[in-house]
């Protein structure tokens, strides 16, 4: 992968850490530092050259360190964030839905070499989309053939199969909130689901507000959803999340013409524009 | 599933109507004297667009058997390009609902002018009979999974 | 590419010998290839369509079934308006209606796919690569000739069988006969119908269709009807003398086929284009223009440079002419 | 804590035949928050509105719900009626109970049952209602009038007369459109030019009126009161202020080009006046054929001219202004048949014409000097065909609508000819006659007096033998073909709307229909207005009309301008959606799906981790929002929310459906 | 006696027949354009506009003793040009042929000539002009018409007096038989 060893990026994620600092611009780099457990990192905040040093790289630097930047939208100083190919997405997402400004940021970019984490088996983007420096050569960008073939199969079942499955998934939800928190799309000052008085839903942990709560996230982010899976790895229930938010990507291929979201380019998200010659199933 | 066929039983039809186009098509079916099934309350909307996908989960969660959008055929919006939106909205939303094990013909979206009272009639009466023959609509519903202690439905 | 699978027609073997004849000799010259469909059949014409539907498409269809068959992969090319219109008329229905075209199957016991295409021949000759051939092989002018291009009524309508962009005035022929120098004239029967299908058994009320033909081609300043098709030519050309005697007039307009213009400017003598079998006298016409065109070249040639006249002269009148 | 009234309507006996009104009052004392409910023969009546005000004053209620006709039919009296009392004519919900109950139901049980459900939506709903007040915005007190034909012309008078300012954009080098192109007008004969050319001079000299010529309207931003529109003036080479119109440029031109003003039926120069009445009366150079202006050569006109008015280096302007209203006047323009109707010739023979180029081959100031003569040998005609409906009521060739102004029209022609040519002879193929107007049915009945013959059937093909012109058509009442040998053939061809109207329309967020004429707010009740506020349309634009009814409407455009105007600021609808800034996420996602452009990001001073920070917001602005609400379905923070339709009120009224 | 327009019979079969025409008769509006432009409408005695008229009232009597339906040339005139795109010619056709199913014949000789046209398809597969003509005046009494080409056309050796015929004989039989014992195509 690439063209560098992992000790070699991990040294130069350190050098170029170090480097933005000490132009006084940047405030901090976020990346990942190990943790007691070999296989596992933290995502990590370092302020000096020192701390620069404990920043590592391998195949547990599994976080997202792009959602970190909403922390502080407004900071008065650059953010330094090393940044995968998933988490330039992220930023671009972010930035797309005007919650980060590009010049508040100073992102290191790192061509991925691939972690533990079974989402990444489906990356079609490895090498970071925005950046200001480059850490390692860009490799060729595949296409998952796969994208949506769990969602085919699902879509076979039976209503009653369906709902069944999504009854004894939602049934399990904690309504802790944590896919929310770990999303790149979910970056709303004030998420409706805390708006109690307006009364979008009930606070209640049973099936049926679960069930609205998921039903309408996959709607909050289903067309701008980049398909980085942190939802679902953070949930401590293990519930397939990723499985209704792709269900609408899929929709929106077949029905609106290719779409992927995260890319540096100026489309909208599916539902804030039309075309004329859109489909129309209702007359 | 077992449904109890209650010939008795009627489906509660929730339809937002858009106040320039399917609104005024029902107050000229009832101009007309046109006759459809009671089971259909209409809640005003100035337009389709306003219809926001939440209201529909609401709407199945607080029991509803059927939901129906209706509004200006496309191109004829009195807002000009609102409907566009509505028909973007409201076909993923359909595909999500199947998708979660809600029969599509639950959940409906049709275009009715102001002038086509009679499509305004015959829609409500199909859908109120499809509904009907789907049954009550137990899935989303408050209450349900309480009441019958997780019980297969 | 030059190859097409070709529908003769029945009466490419009969009364359009002129057609058959200058036909082959344009065909020999650019080196068009033409593979016969093995044993068509008639494609049954106006008869079977006021008759019965399903023989209208089941006749045409055994022909393209053929096709298909023996000549994979070409596209169909016929000489006949009619004949091509039928053919065109089953492809149409079998690729608009998977179930006619399966009931057409069944009907003619072979597989039928409606792949080829169908085309007349002035879509052939209007293909870039055959109009460039031709251009190549023209070695005299029929400059002067004032032709009226009759295309009639099957290769023009109905329009989603022909495809024919403006079927009041449709131009193909028009530029294909320019190529032989001979000017063509602006008029306004173009496509009206000649009658051709009640002239048997309706005369008396199809014989005005043709007098208004010749009528508005005169009118016009026309020398000359040039078709593409052998039933609008015989129809035309049998009948002008009966025309004149029953209406009173004295119509001089003899009717070519285009293929018989074309061999004629390739060099065909009368023998090779068919030139002098037509009904109505059409040598002599055909010869002064040329001898005009060629004793003018020849002046020229003898101002310019004292050159050699031109190979090809006036055409030598074989012995079975007049 | 709420307190509801409500107050059922029997509406006579249309909803208390069918529905148990007192029932339903009474099931509504139950519902939560009412502390008042009754019924009565009729709310909307004296008594109903006076039972209602003493019920809010008694009760103390603070807000209310109706049950009866639908909202489309009396919400606006019940809110002038709350004008009167302590409440806010915003705190009313109506229930309808009788277009969407009582008509069409007949179970008196079930209808009974739902209309006490509609009922409790309503409360529901109503529950939730906050006062709302009206803003005010000051309006810009002067219009602008697009398209300098009769209909801008009126409409500009018109308002000009009332006081106020009015600049007229004309694309044309002159103002007057065609009616100054036409020679009679049906049924009276007046002479066109001569009722229309004052009009045109009154236009120019009006204190109030500002002319601006070969000008087009380039961008259109801001709403009702406050348009800031941005005018493209071409470059007319011509310094119109030194010009004193002596016309020497002109009769110097060594360039002809066919004339527009003649359809093409003569030539003008390429430095040119394009007729003779002309206002301004003053020549443009036509760059397209100008030999100065193309190759550099030629440059007589300056050298002729006494003042030297000419500029070859004129570029074309932009300037922006102000206005308070607009009026659409841009008319009709001709089919163009030669495409449609390949068997009419396609254009081809000279003496096929359409009915404007014989309006100017009849005129004393056409190409002819008024004398009707065939293109092609300049004869007298004697056997004249008219044609109509050449691209009208013709959905596969042309339009599927009528153009209603030709058969008057063609009579108008066919007397014409009867007229000046003796022994003349006309023949008016035509399929229907339609002459609803004044005097009109009189006019063709004389027409037919005079000797035109009509023939019921529309012509298949014209086509020339010899100098003769042979139109085939069939007599329908004959059940027989017939054909016409004619030395000339008159087309009545449709009207279609100005080229350009699709495009104007977008740039003035206006809609059109499917053949691009400008769509009405209303058919019958605001023929004038337009779907957006402070836009207003006349004549042709609108769809096909003769001279008395564009006239009319641009009377009609002019009053609702000078209404807008006779205030100084106008009240705005406050169903208008709003911005919650401390929730609003900035995400812009409305800015670009709001119809109205009505959103836009603006920044805000707000507070982020306990910090002062300048936040980017959205904001609604009132004066251009319609209140769709299409804003609201995709925010996802519910920050952006209709008022009156508010996210909290739609659940609200969902909930009480299924209790 | 007056016609009478509401008979059920005739505007079920007029419905029939324009539904398998594709047409929808009603927008027909009577302008006449399809009878000014058709080529053979001096000789009818029914115009094209009337036949859609007919086919409007569902007076089916009246077209199918017309000769018109017989002597339209289907040209296809009536149809380009028809402002509603009602197509005229294809409707002729149609009624036609139902006019022949159901016995009647405004033309005898037309239907002479396409009868002995097809049964000469059925013996050789390709159409015979001579056997053709000779047949058609024979059996018509025409017996001299057009017979003063023959000798021309013999002497510029345009008419062969040989044969030419299809090989697979059965499989033209096979056609004509199958297709005779259905009516229109679905």
């Amino acid at each position: 992968m690439g063209n560098l060893t992992k000790e070699q990026i991990q040294d130069r994620i350190r050098e170029e850490a170090k480097k933005a600092l000490a132009t006084g611009e940047v405030s901090c780099v976020v990346g990942w530092t190990k943790t007691r457990f070999p296989d596992k990192t933290k995502p990590f905040f370092a302020y000096t050259d020192a701390e620069c040093d404990l920043l590592v790289w391998n195949e547990y630097c599994i976080n997202s360190t792009a959602k970190y930047a909403l922390d502080d939208r407004y900071p008065e100083q650059k953010i330094g964030l090393i940044t995968r190919g998933c988490d330039s997405r992220a930023l671009n997402r972010m930035l797309k839905d005007n919650q980060l400004k590009r010049e508040n940021l100073y992102i290191i970019g790192v061509v991925c070499d691939g972690k533990e984490n079974p989402v990444c088996d489906g990356c079609q983007h490895k090498n970071p989309l925005t950046y200001d420096v480059l850490i390692g050569e860009p490799v060729e960008e595949t296409i998952n053939e796969k994208r949506f073939t769990e969602v085919e199969a699902f879509e076979k079942l039976s209503a009653d199969e369906k709902y069944e499955y999504w009854a004894k998934q939602y049934d399990k939800c904690i309504h802790c909130y944590a896919c929310r928190n770990a999303c790149p799309a979910c970056n709303c000052v004030e998420c409706y689901a805390d708006q109690y008085r307006v009364g979008w839903q009930g606070k209640a942990a049973d099936r049926e507000q679960n069930q609205v709560y998921g039903l309408t996230r996959v709607f909050h982010v289903g067309d701008r959803c980049i398909e980085c899976g942190e939802c679902e790895r953070v949930c401590p229930m293990h519930l397939p999340i990723m499985r209704q938010t792709k269900k609408m990507l899929k929709d929106i291929n077949d029905l609106f013409g290719n779409y992927e979201c995260g890319l540096p380019d100026d489309s909208k998200p599916v539902l804030g524009e039309y075309k004329l010659e859109d489909p129309d199933e209702f007359m | 599933m077992s449904v109890k066929k209650d010939s008795s039983w009627e489906p509660v039809i929730l339809a937002f109507c858009c106040n320039w186009c399917t609104y005024t098509g029902a107050d000229t079916a009832g101009l007309n004297r046109m006759k459809y099934p009671e089971n259909v309350r209409v809640i005003r909307v100035p337009c389709s667009s306003r219809v926001n996908p939440q209201f529909i989960l609401r709407a199945f969660q607080k029991g509803a058997d059927g939901v129906l959008v209706c509004g200006c055929h496309p191109g004829d919006c009195h807002y000009a390009t609102g409907n566009y939106y509505t028909r973007r909205r409201f076909m993923l939303m359909q595909r999500l609902l199947e998708y979660n094990g809600i029969d599509p013909k639950r959940f409906q979206a049709k275009w009715i002018s102001g002038s086509e009272a009679a499509k305004f009639r015959d829609t409500v009466i199909k859908v109120s009979a499809e509904i009907k023959a789907l049954g009550p609509n137990t899935k989303f519903a408050e209450g349900y999974y309480a009441q019958n202690e997780g019980g297969n439905e | 590419m030059m190859k097409y699978s070709y529908f003769p027609g029945c009466s490419m073997d009969s009364t359009a010998v002129t057609y058959k004849k200058s036909f082959e000799y344009v065909a020999d010259k650019i080196g068009l290839e033409l593979f016969e469909i093995p044993d068509w059949n008639c494609c049954g014409s106006t008869a079977a369509h006021t008759k019965n539907e399903k023989m209208a498409l089941a006749l045409p269809a055994r022909n393209i079934a053929l096709s298909e068959e023996a000549n994979p992969g070409l596209d169909i090319v016929t000489p006949c308006a009619a004949c091509y219109s039928r053919l065109a008329y089953s492809t149409y229905a079998a690729r608009n209606s998977e179930e006619t075209r399966k009931e057409i199957e069944d009907i003619i016991e072979m597989n039928f796919k409606a792949e080829p295409e169908i085309l007349n021949f002035l879509d052939l000759f209007s293909d870039p690569e055959v109009k460039e051939k031709c251009r190549e092989k023209m070695v005299r002018s029929l400059k002067g000739l004032k032709v009226a291009c009759y295309y009639g009524c099957l290769m023009s309508r109905p329009r989603k069988i022909t495809g024919e962009e403006n079927p009041e005035n449709p131009m193909k022929m028009d530029a294909i006969i320019e190529m032989t120098g001979a000017e063509t004239i602006e008029w306004d029967f173009k496509t009206e119908c000649c009658g051709a299908s009640h002239q048997v058994d309706a005369p008396k009320e199809a014989r005005p269709l043709i007098e208004k033909i010749f009528r508005n081609a005169a009118a016009n300043g026309a020398d000359a009807i040039v078709t593409a098709c052998p039933l609008c030519n015989m129809n035309l050309d049998m009948r002008e003398e009966e025309i004149n005697k029953l209406y009173s007039k004295k119509y001089n307009i003899p009717v070519f086929q285009f293929t018989e213009l074309l061999a004629v400017a390739m060099g065909a003598g009368a023998e090779q284009s068919g030139i002098h079998k037509h009904f109505f006298p059409a040598f002599d016409r055909i010869n002064e223009v040329i001898r005009a065109n060629w004793e003018e070249e020849k002046k020229k040639a003898k101002e310019e440079a004292k050159k050699n006249p031109l190979a090809d002269g006036p055409i030598v009148v074989g012995k079975a002419g007049k | 804590m709420a307190r509801i009234g409500v107050f059922i309507c029997h509406c006579g006996t249309n909803i208390a035949s069918v529905v148990d009104v007192e029932k339903v009052a009474k099931a509504a004392m139950q519902m939560p928050d009412v502390v008042f409910a009754t019924d009565y023969k009729y709310m909307c009546s004296e008594p109903g509105q006076a039972m209602i005000k003493e019920a809010i004053i008694e009760q103390k209620l603070d807000r209310i719900v109706i049950a009866s006709c639908s909202p489309r039919m009396h919400e606006l009296t019940f809110r002038k009626m709350l004008k009167g009392t302590t409440i806010n004519p915003y705190m009313l919900e109506i229930a309808n109970i009788r277009e969407q109950c009582a008509w069409v139901h007949t179970d008196r049980e079930k209808a009974t049952a739902k209309a006490i459900g509609l009922v409790q939506m309503a409360v529901a709903k109503v529950a939730k209602n906050k006062p709302l007040s009206a803003g005010t915005i000051p309006i810009t007190k002067k219009a602008l009038v697009i398209g300098g034909g009769i209909a801008g012309i009126q409409a500009a008078l018109d308002i000009a007369d009332c006081g106020y300012d009015v600049t007229i954009v004309e694309k044309e080098p002159s103002i007057g459109g065609h009616m100054v192109m036409l020679d009679k007008t049906f049924p009276t004969m007046d002479c066109s030019a001569c009722i229309s050319t004052p009009k045109m001079v009154e236009a120019n000299a009006h204190p109030n009126i500002t002319l601006k010529t070969s000008c087009e309207v380039e961008k259109v931003s801001g709403y009702v009161g406050n348009f800031e529109v941005t005018i493209k003036e071409k470059a007319k080479y011509v310094n119109h202020d030194l010009c004193t119109g002596c016309g020497l440029c002109q009769t110097k031109c060594p360039t002809k080009v066919t004339s527009e003003f003649d359809q093409g039926m003569s030539k003008r120069s390429a430095i040119y006046i394009p007729f003779a009445q002309a206002v301004p009366s003053k020549p443009v150079i036509d760059a397209n054929a100008c030999l100065k202006l193309k190759d550099g050569k030629c440059g007589i006109c300056e050298k002729v001219c006494p003042i030297g008015a000419i500029n070859y280096q004129d570029e074309e302007r932009f300037t922006t202004e102000q206005f308070g209203a607009i009026i659409v006047a841009i008319g009709y323009e001709l089919v163009n048949w030669e495409e449609m109707y390949p068997e009419y010739g396609g254009g081809k023979y000279e003496d096929v014409i359409t009915g404007l180029q014989f309006e100017r081959l009849v005129n004393a100031s056409g190409p002819t000097e008024g004398h009707i003569l065939r293109p092609s040998n300049g004869k007298e005609p004697k056997d004249v065909v008219i044609i109509k409906c050449v691209g009208s009521r013709d959905p596969k060739k042309g339009k599927s609508y009528c153009s209603r102004a030709c058969c008057m029209a063609s009579a108008k022609h066919a007397h014409q000819i009867l007229d000046k040519i003796p022994n003349s002879r006309v023949y008016v193929f035509y399929m229907d006659v339609r002459t609803p107007g004044k005097g009109y049915e009189e006019f063709y009945d004389n027409t037919r007096k005079d000797g035109a013959q009509y023939i019921r059937g529309r012509v298949s093909k014209i086509y020339k033998e010899g100098s003769k012109l042979i139109v085939k058509g069939e007599d329908s009442l004959l059940a027989k073909p017939v054909t016409v040998e004619a030395d000339l053939v008159i087309l009545a061809t449709a009207m279609e709307p100005a080229s350009g109207a699709y495009e104007l329309a977008g740039k003035l967020g206006i809609a059109v229909d499917g053949d691009n004429w400008i769509t009405e707010a209303h058919p019958k009740l605001r023929p004038v207005e337009t779907q957006t506020n402070g836009i207003y349309l006349c004549g042709t634009c609108q769809g096909p009309k003769d001279i008395p009814d564009t006239v009319a409407q641009a009377s009609a455009a002019a009053v609702k301008v000078a209404a807008l105007f006779s205030h100084d600021e106008m009240e705005t609808s406050p169903m208008v959606s709003s911005v919650d800034p401390d929730k609003c996420s900035g995400c812009g996602f409305c800015v670009d799906l709001c119809p109205y452009k009505a959103i836009s990001l603006v920044e805000y001073a707000g507070r982020d981790n306990g910090r002062k920070v300048t936040k980017t917001v959205a904001k609604v602005n009132e004066g251009l929002c319609q209140g769709c609400g299409c804003c609201n379905a995709i925010c996802r923070t519910g920050c952006i929310d209709l008022k009156g339709f508010t996210n909290e009120q739609i659940l609200k009224e969902v909930d009480a459906l299924c209790l | 006696m007056d016609k009478i327009l509401n008979r059920e019979e005739g505007r079920l079969l007029a419905e029939r027949i324009a539904k398998e025409a594709g047409v929808n008769v009603r927008e027909c509006y009577q302008c006449g354009k399809c009878s000014a432009g058709c080529p053979m409408a001096d000789s009818f005695d029914l115009m094209p506009r009337q036949v859609i008229h007919c086919l409007q009232l569902g007076d089916m009597e009246e077209i199918f003793k017309s000769k018109s339906i017989w002597l339209c040339a289907s040209c296809h005139t009536c149809s380009e040009r028809c402002p509603h795109e009602i197509d005229v010619a294809t409707l002729m056709e149609k009624c036609r042929i139902e006019a022949q199913a159901k016995g009647y014949c405004g033309q005898e000789d037309v239907k002479l000539f396409n009868d002995i046209f097809t049964e000469t398809i059925r013996y050789f597969g390709k159409s015979q002009e001579v056997i053709l003509e000779g047949a058609y005046n024979v059996a018509s009494g025409h017996l001299v018409q057009d017979m003063e080409n023959v000798p021309k056309m013999l002497k510029k050796g345009i008419l062969r007096p040989e044969m030419n015929t299809v090989r697979d004989k059965d499989a033209i039989k096979k056609i004509m038989e199958k297709t005779e014992e259905g009516g229109a195509v679905k």
